[in-house]
C-alpha cells in the first residue's frame, strides 16, 4: 500500500486526535496508509518542511498555520492546489461547501483553493459566568460591545476580581480579527488577499481608538496583559481572568480544566462603527499538498482529503477539539445532533464566520507574517507597559511591518 | 587551619540556600508529577507530594495521557543510542585527531589546528538549514548516523584531549618507543588508558549534550520512530489551544532527565577529576 | 616552567589518517554548510529557495539600519555580562564555601550538579512553570511579598527571568570547575597566608582568586559563548524576546528570523556578524589567556 | 628572640573516617631564646605536626605550647608572631618577589615607606635586590628558597619555623643554603626551629637537636653529644652516615646487650698492634662490596650474619672483595645499648 | 654485553624557533663490553643528549654511534636492543608492575610463558615478587625505581642506559639503590651507561667515568685516576666533596699556575713539624664557619681573598671561629694546573 506522510504540529491531546484520524482512515480502506509525523510547533514544522523540500525530501502533506499561508502561496511550485489534487484523484471538490471565510482564505487570487482547511479556528470571547454573576453582571445577556465589556470589567474589578479581562493572541484578536469584525482594512490589497504588494494600514483612527481603549483599560486594571500567543489561556482556565479573548479551539482545555461555568460569545465591537460586526478571521491551520510526488501518492492524498471532507468526520472533529466545522453540512449535522444545545455557545464561532465576507474581511494573508506578528507583540507590549501611546505603537507596526512586506513583495516579483 | 566556626556555619548556610535555589525547579517538577492535572491548573498549586505519582508516570510511560501513540520507551532508546553515539563517536574521532595534533609534526598542522578550532564557535542551530541539506543529500535522514555524526563535528573534545596529552611526560613516550611501541600501540596501550579520566569527563559532557538535543533530531527525523525523548516532552507541552497537563509533562520531564542525571551522579568522581587534570 | 619540546612520532601518512575522520566530519558538516550560510547572507531568497537573488551587502545594510538590531546588541551585552558575571560569581561563592567544608563537600557537589543534566528545552519549561502567571510558585511568591512580578511588561523583570534561568542552567558547570580549581591550590599557600595574618576575606581576594584566574578566564570564555549562543531555547520558552524587544539577544533574533520566520538571508547575515564578533572576541581573549595563564 | 616551650603536648589526629591516631606523645622541651634547634627524625615521626602546632596551623590536643611565656594554644596563627618557611616555599606565584615579602606587612597595616625599608633590608641580606620585580616562576630553586626566607625575615618574628626548607634543592645548593641559614641565624640571633630528616643537615646547623621517633623525643642535646653519646639505639642508627654498626651477635658481647661501633672506628687487618688500646680482636669479616667516596672508602662486609660497614682512608690499601679480613674494634669507642629498651648503657 | 663506540659524534639542536645550539662537540669514546661507565657533569653539559643518542631517541647530527660493531645511527630505538631507565622512571601508571615489565616483551611477540619466566626472574633479582600486581602509584620511590630497572632487565638488552635514575630518591635510599645497581651490574655483566650529576654516585659506581663539560669530554678514566689525577681544573673542582681547593694567589705559586689541594690534605696548626715532608707553610687562614659532619669537621676559612675548606677529624680539637690559624699543605699532594688552559701540569 502507498504511504502518505503527513507532517503536523498537533501537541498534547490534539496529537492523539491526529493519530486517531489517521488510524480511522487507514482502517477505512487498505490502499493507502497515512503516517502522521509530529514535527514540532507550527514554525518548527514549516522550517523542517522548507529544509526537506530543498533537499527533495518533503512530506506529502504539511500542516501549515494560517500565518504561513502567504509564504506558501507565494512559493510557486511548492504546493499542488488541493482542488487539483482532489479532482485528479477523481473526487468532486466543491469550495462552496465550505464556510465562506474558510474557503475564501485558502483560495488564491487565481480562484483555486490551495490548501485543505483542516483545523480552522476563529477568535471568540470567553466568559467566566460564575465570576460575572458574583460581580453582578447579568449572565443571560452577555456583553457584546466594547462599552459593555468595559462596564462588565469595571464591575468585575469592583467585586475584587484581580484580572477582569485578558486576551490571548493579541495581534490576531485585537488587530486582525478586530479589523475584519469592523470591516476595516488591516492592510491594503484586501489584507494581502489580492497579492503580495499589500501594505499595513493598521494605524487607522479606528485601530488607534481601540488600542487606546485597551491601554486605558489596562491602566485602570480592567485589562491585564498575560503574555503572547496562547499563554494567557491558563489564566482563564484557572479562574484568574474572567473575560478572555481567545481562539475558539481553546474549548478543549477550558472544558477540561475550568471549575466554573463558562460561556463563549462573539468578539465585542464598537456599535458606532459602520459595518460592524462583519466576520472574524480564520486561525488554525490547513493541509498543504507538497509538489513532486507520484500520481499514485496524490491519489492517496485525495482519498484522504475526501475522507476528511466527510461531514460526519468533520462534525466529530469539531466536537472533539473546538475547531470549526469547516463545511456548512457538518455544521448542520452537529446542530442536528443536539451538541450545541448540550454545550451552549459552541456554535458561536461558526455563526460569526458564516456571514458572506467582504473584500476587507476575507482574511489576512501577509508575507513575513511571523515577523509581523512578532512586531505586533513587541509594539503592543510597549503600549501596555505605558512606554508608547497607541498611535506611536501602531505607527511603528505599520512602518516596521511594511519594510518586511516590501521585501516579501520584491522576492515574490522576482 | 584557623578556628573560625562561624565561617563554617555560614558555609553550610550558603550552600544549603544555594542547593535550595538550584534544586527547587526540579523539586517542583517532582511535586507536579505526583498530582492530577486539575490540581496543577489552579492556584494554589500543591507544594507537597500528591498521590498520583504512579499513575502519572504510568501515563507518561505508556502514553495513556497526552500523546497516546508515543512510546516513551522507544524514545528513551533513541535518546540513549543518540547520546552514546555522539559521546563515543566524538571521543573516538577527537582522540585520534588530538593524538595526531600532539604527537606528529606534519605540513599544514597549524592550518588543520585552526580549521578544527573554529568549529567551537558556530552552533548547529545557526547553520541548520544548510546542514540539513547536506545530511539529506547524503541520505542520512531518519538514521542514527544523521542524528549523531553532524553533531560530533565540533572540537570541544579535541581540545580537551590536546590539553591533557600535553601534560603527559615525554619520558613515557620515550619509554614506549624503547619498548618497541609504534604510534598506534602507544595510542591504544598507553595514551587511551592514561586519558581515562578525561574520557570520562568528556563522556559525561557529550552524553548530556547528545541526550538533550531537540531541534536537530526534530528536523532530521521524519519518522516518529526516530524521535528522542526530549522531542516527546516538547510535544506534550501543548501549544495553541490544547490543555496543559503539567503533571504528565513534569513526569515525562523527570523521566527524561533521569538518565543524564544518573550518568552525572555515577561518573561525577571521574568527571571532576577529568576536569581538574585537563585544566592544569 | 621550561619550554617543553614535545616528543613526536614519525610518519608521513598516519597523522593524516588520524585526522581524517574528524577532518571529514568537520568539512562536510561544518565548513560546507557554513559556506552556504555565508553565501546566503549575500542573497535574498524566498523561503523555499525557489527564487534567489544576489543582493550583495543589502541584507547587512537593512540589518544595520534597523535600530532594533542595534538595540539587540545592547541587550546582548547586558545579558551576557549578567549571565557571565552572576553565573561566575554565584558559582564561585558556592565553590569557595564548598571548598572550606571538607567533609560534606561530596554531598553538596552531588546536589549542585543537577541542573547540568537538564535539557535547555526542559529547563525552559521548568522556569516557565515556576514563573507562570497563574500557577507559578515564584511569580506568586514574589507578588505575595509585595513585588508585583510582571515579566510580561516589565523589562527588568523579564531580563531577570532569562538571566536567572540561564545562570541556573550554567551554575553547576562553573561550580565544578571552580571547586576543582580551588582544590588544586596548594594548601601550603593558604597556610602561608594565614601565618602572614590574612583573614579569610583577604585571603580569598589576594591569594585564591588571583590563583584561580586561569580557571576563571576559561569559564569566562565558556560562559560568554554560552550566553551568546546557547540561551535562545530558554528565551524562546520564557519571554520570546519581550516585552518589546528587551530580551531579544542577537542569537535569539538569528534563531527567530532564521528558524521561525524563515527569513534566511537576514538570518544568515546575522550569523555572519555574530560569528565575526565572537571570533574577534575569542581571539582577543585567547591572546590574553596565553599571556596570563601560565603561572 | 623568644623561648618556645612544649609542656606535655599531645596531638591526636582523627576524624570520622579514620580512627584516632596519636602523632605526638607527651612532648616536653624548651627551646631557649635565640637558639637554633633542629628537629630530625624519620618520615612520619611527627616533625611537621610539631612545627604546625607551634605555628597554629594545627590544634593542640593536650598540653601547652608556650611562646615567650604566653600559652598560645588558642591564639590565632597570625597573632603568634611567628614566621614559617615551607618545604615547597609556598610563594604566592602571582606576586612579585617584593610583593611576596611585603604581603604580611601590608596586611599588618604598616606604612608603605616602612615596608619598602624592611623589604630592601631583607633583600640585601639575602642578595635578592636584583630580582625584586620577578615572579617566583622566574627564579631558580635556590632563589625561591631565599625569597621564602625573606618573606619570613621582613616580619621580624619572634621565631622562625622551617619545615624541610632545603629538601627541594640539589645537593650542592643545599650545602650552600645550609651555610646561609647558619649565617642568618648568627646575624639575626632569632629563635629557630628547623625540621629535616637529613641528619647531616641537622648536625651542621643545630645548636641543639631533637631526635624524634614515633612522636616521641629520643634525645635532645647538642650535635656533639648526640653523635658521640647517642641516648638510644635509634639515635645511634639514625645519626651518622654511614650509620653506626649495631652488632648483636659478636662473640664476647654480653647477653641482652648490643654493641655499637661507628664505621670509622673499625680497623682492618691491623699490622701494628697497639697493646695500649684494649680491643675486640680476632674477629673476621667477609668483604662484600667496596665503595670509593674520594677521600675514603666504604667497605661493606658481613660479620657472621650481621652487616658491618668499615670506613677506610682512601690512601690505605683496600681489601679484596670476597676475602675474609681480620678486624679490630677499639673498646673505648664502643657504645653499649640495652637490647630490650634500646637505651644507652653508660660503661 | 656490547661495546658502545662514539666516533666524532656531534649534536646540534635547532628548529625554526630557536637558533642552532651545539650540545655535543666531537665526542669520541669507547665503552668496553660489560663495562659500567658513568657520565658525570654539571647540568646542561649534554649527558642526557649523549644517552638519548645511544638510545635512538635523539638523532645524531654528525659522526657515528656504534653498538656491537654496527652503526646504529639510523636504527629504530626499539631495534637497538638497548634498555633505558629514566629519571622519573616513566612507568606506565595504568599498568601493574608485572604489565610494565612485560610490555616490551609482549610487543616483541614473545610467548606468554617465556614472558612470565623472565618477569619472575627479574622480580626475584630485584625483590619485587610481592608487588607484581600493584600499580606504580602504590609503590614507594625506591620500589618504583626497581620496577624501572626490572623493565630494563627483562629485555636482556645489550646495554643499559640510566639517566639520573637515583635523583628522585632520598639520601638513604640512594645509597642503598646505588649498591643494588652495583650488584646488578656484577651479576648481569652487561654494558651500562649511567648518567648522573652527583659525583659521589659516579665515583662509587663507575668502572670508568666520563667527566663532561659543555658538550666535551674533560676526562675519561677510572674513578681513582679521576680523583687522584684530575686532568683539568674543571674535573678537580667537580669531583670530590667538599671540592678541591683551587688557589690562585698563594704566595710562592708560580705565575700562570693554579694550586689544587683537597680539603683533607690541608693541615692545621701543625704542632709536630715533619721535616721529611716538604710543605707550604707559614700560611695563615681566617676561620669563618665550622660544620660538624659526625666523624669529621669542615672548617670554612679564607686564605687571603680565596676560600679554603679544611677537613679535620672530628676527634681533633676544632679551631675557634674568627681566629686566624696557621695551615700547612703537603707538597706531594698538590695538584698543579695551567691557569689559562685549565689542564693538569704533571710535575
Ligand atoms: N591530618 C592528619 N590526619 C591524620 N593523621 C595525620 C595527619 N597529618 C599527619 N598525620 C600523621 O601523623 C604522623 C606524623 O606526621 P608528620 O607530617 O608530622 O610527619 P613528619 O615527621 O613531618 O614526616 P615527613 O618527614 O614525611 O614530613 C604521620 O603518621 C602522619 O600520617
Ligand atoms: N630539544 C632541545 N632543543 C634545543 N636544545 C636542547 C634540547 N634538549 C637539550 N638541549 C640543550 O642541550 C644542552 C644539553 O642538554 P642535556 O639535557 O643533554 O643536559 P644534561 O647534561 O642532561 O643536563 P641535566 O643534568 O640538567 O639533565 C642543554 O644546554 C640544553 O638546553
Ligand atoms: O490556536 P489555534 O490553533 O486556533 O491557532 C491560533 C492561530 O494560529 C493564531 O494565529
Ligand atoms: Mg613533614
Ligand atoms: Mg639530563
Amino acid at each position: 500500500s502507498t504511504e502518505i506522510v503527513w507532517w503536523h504540529s498537533m501537541q498534547g491531546a490534539l496529537g492523539d486526535w491526529v493519530n486517531d484520524i489517521a488510524e480511522d482512515f487507514n482502517k477505512s480502506q487498505n490502499e493507502y496508509v497515512v503516517r502522521p509525523v509530529f514535527k514540532g510547533t507550527y514554525d518548527e514544522a514549516m522550517t523542517s518542511a522548507i529544509a526537506a523540500f530543498r533537499a527533495g525530501q518533503a512530506p506529502h502533506i504539511l500542516q501549515v498555520f494560517e500565518v504561513g499561508t502567504a509564504t506558501m502561496m507565494a512559493s510557486k511550485g511548492v504546493a499542488v492546489p488541493v482542488s487539483q489534487v482532489m479532482t485528479e484523484a477523481g473526487y468532486t471538490f466543491d469550495p462552496g461547501a465550505y464556510i465562506p471565510a474558510v474557503s475564501g482564505y485558502y483560495t488564491a487570487p487565481s480562484g483555486e483553493m490551495m490548501s485543505f482547511p483542516f483545523n480552522s479556528s476563529t477568535t471568540v470571547t470567553w466568559f467566566n459566568l460564575d465570576a460575572l454573576e458574583k460581580a453582578g453582571v447579568p449572565t443571560d445577556n452577555l456583553p457584546t460591545t466594547w462599552p459593555q465589556i468595559r462596564a462588565a470589567a469595571q464591575k468585575l474589578k469592583d467585586s475584587g476580581h484581580a484580572c477582569p479581562m485578558t486576551t490571548a493572541w493579541q495581534g490576531w484578536t485585537q488587530l486582525e480579527s478586530f479589523s475584519t469584525w469592523h470591516n476595516t482594512e488591516l492592510a491594503t490589497q484586501g489584507n494581502g488577499m489580492n497579492g503580495p504588494n499589500a501594505r499595513l494600514v493598521v494605524n487607522s483612527p479606528l485601530h488607534v481608538r481601540h488600542i487606546d481603549n485597551l491601554a486605558d483599560m489596562s491602566k485602570n486594571g480592567l485589562f491585564v496583559y498575560k503574555g503572547r500567543g496562547s499563554a494567557p489561556s491558563a489564566s482563564f482556565e484557572s479562574g484568574e481572568c474572567a473575560i478572555s479573548f481567545n481562539s475558539s479551539a481553546a474549548y478543549a482545555g477550558i472544558a477540561k480544566n475550568a471549575k466554573f461555568k463558562f460561556a463563549v460569545s462573539p468578539l465585542p465591537y464598537y456599535p458606532d462603527v459602520e459595518g460592524a460586526p462583519q466576520n472574524t478571521v480564520i486561525g488554525g491551520a490547513s493541509l498543504w499538498v507538497m509538489s513532486g510526488k507520484d500520481d499514485q501518492d496524490y491519489k492517496g492524498v485525495g482519498t484522504f482529503f475526501n475522507y476528511l471532507s466527510d461531514p460526519q468526520v468533520q462534525s466529530n472533529n469539531h466536537k472533539r477539539t473546538g475547531y470549526l466545522p469547516v463545511t456548512l453540512e457538518s455544521f448542520k449535522l452537529t446542530e442536528d445532533s443536539g451538541f450545541y444545545k448540550d454545550n451552549p455557545g459552541t456554535d458561536v464561532s461558526v455563526n460569526q464566520m458564516i456571514r458572506k465576507t467582504t473584500d476587507k474581511s476575507r482574511g489576512i494573508r501577509l508575507g513575513n507574517y511571523v515577523q509581523i506578528r512578532a512586531i505586533e507583540d513587541e509594539e503592543l507590549e510597549q503600549v501596555w507597559a505605558g512606554k508608547k501611546t497607541a498611535k506611536q505603537a501602531l505607527d511603528a507596526i505599520t512602518e516596521r511591518g511594511n519594510v518586511l512586506l516590501e521585501r516579501f513583495d520584491a522576492a515574490a516579483n522576482r | 587551619m584557623e578556628k573560625k566556626p562561624w565561617i563554617d556555619v555560614l558555609s553550610h548556610i550558603v550552600l544549603c540556600v544555594g542547593i535550595l535555589i538550584v534544586a527547587s525547579p526540579i523539586y517542583m517538577a517532582l511535586i507536579a508529577s505526583t498530582h492530577t492535572a486539575q490540581a496543577m491548573a489552579q492556584w494554589p498549586i500543591p507544594l507537597t507530594p500528591g498521590s498520583h505519582l504512579l499513575q502519572n508516570y504510568a501515563d507518561a510511560l505508556n502514553g495513556s495521557g497526552s500523546g497516546q501513540s508515543m512510546a516513551v520507551g522507544r524514545m528513551m532508546w533513541v535518546s540513549l543510542v543518540t547520546a552514546l553515539g555522539i559521546a563515543i563517536g566524538k571521543i573516538i574521532i577527537s582522540l585520534m585527531s588530538a593524538f595526531a595534533l600532539v604527537y606528529f609534526n606534519f605540513r599544514f598542522k597549524t592550518l588543520v589546528f585552526w580549521g578544527i578550532f573554529v568549529t567551537l564557535m558556530l552552533p548547529v542551530e545557526v547553520r541548520i538549514v544548510p546542514t540539513f541539506e547536506v545530511v539529506a543529500n547524503l541520505g542520512m535522514l531518519n538514521s542514527y548516523a544523521g542524528l549523531t555524526i553532524p553533531l560530533i563535528a565540533s572540537a570541544t573534545a579535541t581540545f580537551l584531549f590536546r590539553q591533557f596529552f600535553k601534560t603527559i611526560p615525554n619520558e613515557i613516550v620515550e619509554a614506549a618507543k624503547m619498548d618497541g611501541a609504534g604510534p598506534i600501540r602507544f595510542l591504544i596501550h598507553i595514551l587511551i588508558p592514561l586519558s581515562a579520566t578525561s574520557i570520562a569527563a568528556l563522556f559525561v559532557i557529550q552524553f548530556i549534550y547528545g541526550w538533550n538535543q531537540y531541534l536537530w533530531p526534530l528536523l532530521i527525523s521524519t519518522n516518529e520512530d526516530m524521535y528522542p525523548v526530549v522531542v516527546g516532552i516538547k510535544r506534550m507541552i501543548p501549544a495553541g489551544d490544547a490543555q496543559t497537563e503539567w503533571n504528565i509533562i513534569m513526569a515525562t520531564a523527570i523521566l527524561a532527565m533521569t538518565p543524564p542525571l544518573l550518568v552525572v551522579m555515577f561518573m561525577q568522581k571521574w568527571f571532576v577529576k577529568g576536569l581538574v587534570e585537563s585544566d592544569k | 616552567m621550561t619550554l617543553k619540546t614535545q616528543i613526536t612520532f614519525q610518519s608521513r601518512w598516519l597523522p593524516w589518517a588520524l585526522i581524517a575522520p574528524q577532518g571529514l566530519v568537520v568539512l562536510v558538516f561544518f565548513f560546507w554548510p557554513a559556506g552556504q550560510a555565508l553565501m546566503q547572507s549575500f542573497q535574498q531568497t524566498d523561503a523555499f529557495g525557489i527564487t534567489t537573488e544576489w543582493v550583495g551587502l543589502e541584507n547587512f545594510r537593512i540589518l544595520l539600519s534597523d535600530p532594533s538590531y542595534w538595540h539587540s546588541f545592547r541587550v546582548t551585552a547586558i545579558f551576557s555580562l549578567l549571565v557571565a558575571g552572576l553565573g561566575l560569581g554565584l558559582s564561585l561563592l558556592l565553590a569557595v564555601f564548598a571548598d572550606r567544608i571538607v567533609r560534606a563537600a561530596m554531598v553538596y557537589r552531588t546536589l549542585l550538579i543537577w541542573p547540568y543534566a537538564v535539557a535547555p528545552a526542559v529547563a525552559g519549561v521548568l522556569w516557565l512553570f515556576l514563573f507562570s502567571p497563574t500557577v507559578g510558585v515564584v511569580a506568586r511568591l514574589l507578588s505575595s511579598i509585595g513585588i508585583e512580578w510582571n515579566s510580561l511588561l516589565n523589562s527588568a523583570h523579564a531580563m531577570t527571568l532569562i538571566v536567572v534561568a540561564s545562570v541556573w542552567k550554567q551554575i553547576s558547570y562553573n561550580f565544578l570547575f571552580f571547586l576543582a580549581g580551588l582544590q588544586s591550590i596548594p594548601k601550603s599557600l593558604t597556610e602561608a597566608a594565614i601565618l602572614d595574618g590574612a583573614g579569610p576575606w583577604r585571603r580569598f581576594w589576594s591569594i585564591q582568586f588571583p590563583l584561580l584566574s586561569p580557571v576563571t578566564f576559561f569559564l569566562l570564555v565558556i560562559n560568554i559563548v554560552y550566553a551568546f549562543f546557547d540561551t535562545f531555547g530558554i528565551i524562546d520558552a520564557t519571554t520570546q524576546g519581550g516585552p518589546g524587544k528587551d530580551t531579544a539577544i542577537l542569537v535569539y533574533k538569528v534563531y527567530f528570523d532564521g528558524f521561525k520566520a524563515m527569513d534566511l538571508g537576514s538570518s544568515a547575515a546575522q550569523s555572519v556578524i555574530l560569528m565575526v564578533l565572537v571570533i574577534g572576541l575569542t581571539a582577543i581573549q585567547f591572546k590574553y589567556v596565553e599571556k596570563r595563564v601560565n603561572y | 628572640m623568644s623561648a618556645i616551650e612544649f609542656v606535655h603536648v599531645n596531638k591526636i589526629y582523627g576524624d570520622r573516617a579514620r580512627p584516632a591516631f596519636q602523632a605526638i606523645h607527651d612532648f616536653n622541651a624548651t627551646i631557649k631564646p635565640s637558639e637554633l634547634v633542629v628537629i630530625v627524625g624519620p618520615s612520619g615521626c611527627g616533625k611537621s605536626t610539631l612545627l604546625r602546632m607551634v605555628a597554629g596551623l594545627e590544634s593542640i590536643s593536650e598540653g601547652q605550647v608556650i611562646i615567650n611565656g604566653h600559652v598560645v594554644n588558642d591564639l590565632d596563627p597570625s597573632r603568634r608572631n611567628i614566621a614559617m618557611v615551607f618545604q615547597n616555599y609556598a610563594l604566592y606565584p602571582h606576586m612579585s618577589v617584593k610583593a611576596n615579602m611585603a604581603y604580611a606587612l601590608k596586611i599588618a597595616g604598616m606604612k608603605q615607606s616602612e615596608i619598602d625599608l624592611r623589604v630592601q633590608e631583607a633583600a640585601s641580606i639575602l642578595g635578592l635586590n636584583e630580582m625584586l620585580e620577578r615572579k617566583p616562576r622566574e627564579l631558580s630553586g635556590g632563589q625561591r628558597q631565599r625569597v621564602a626566607m625573606g618573606r619570613a625575615i621582613v616580619r621580624q618574628p619572634a621565631a622562625f619555623l622551617f619545615d624541610e626548607p632545603l629538601s627541594n634543592l640539589d645537593a650542592k645548593l643545599r650545602v650552600h643554603t645550609r651555610l646561609e641559614i647558619q649565617k642568618l641565624h648568627r646575624r639575626l640571633a632569632v629563635t629557630m626551629l628547623f625540621v629535616t630528616h637529613d641528619q647531616i643537615e641537622a648536625m651542621t646547623l643545630a645548636d641543639r637537636m631533637i631526635v624524634m621517633n614515633g612522636g616521641r623525643i629520643e634525645q635532645f642535646d647538642t650535635p656533639e653529644v648526640v653523635y658521640n653519646r647517642p641516648a638510644t639505639m635509634f639515635v645511634a642508627g639514625f645519626i651518622g652516615s654511614p650509620a653506626m654498626n649495631l652488632l648483636h651477635h659478636v662473640p664476647g658481647i654480653p647477653q641482652g646487650k648490643v654493641l655499637g661501633i661507628r664505621p670509622e672506628h673499625v680497623t682492618l687487618q691491623p699490622s701494628d698492634f697497639d697493646p695500649d688500646v684494649q680491643r675486640f680482636s680476632g674477629l673476621r669479616a667477609m668483604v662484600e662490596t667496596i665503595e670509593l667516596l674520594g677521600a675514603e672508602r666504604l667497605v661493606h662486609a658481613r660479620l657472621g650474619d650481621e652487616p658491618l660497614v668499615i670506613r677506610l682512608d682512601a690512601a690505605a690499601p683496600p681489601p679484596v672483595i670476597g676475602d675474609s679480613v681480620r678486624i679490630q674494634i677499639a673498646t673505648h669507642l664502643i657504645h653499649w645499648f640495652d637490647a630490650a629498651s634500646g637505651l644507652r648503657i653508660e660503661p
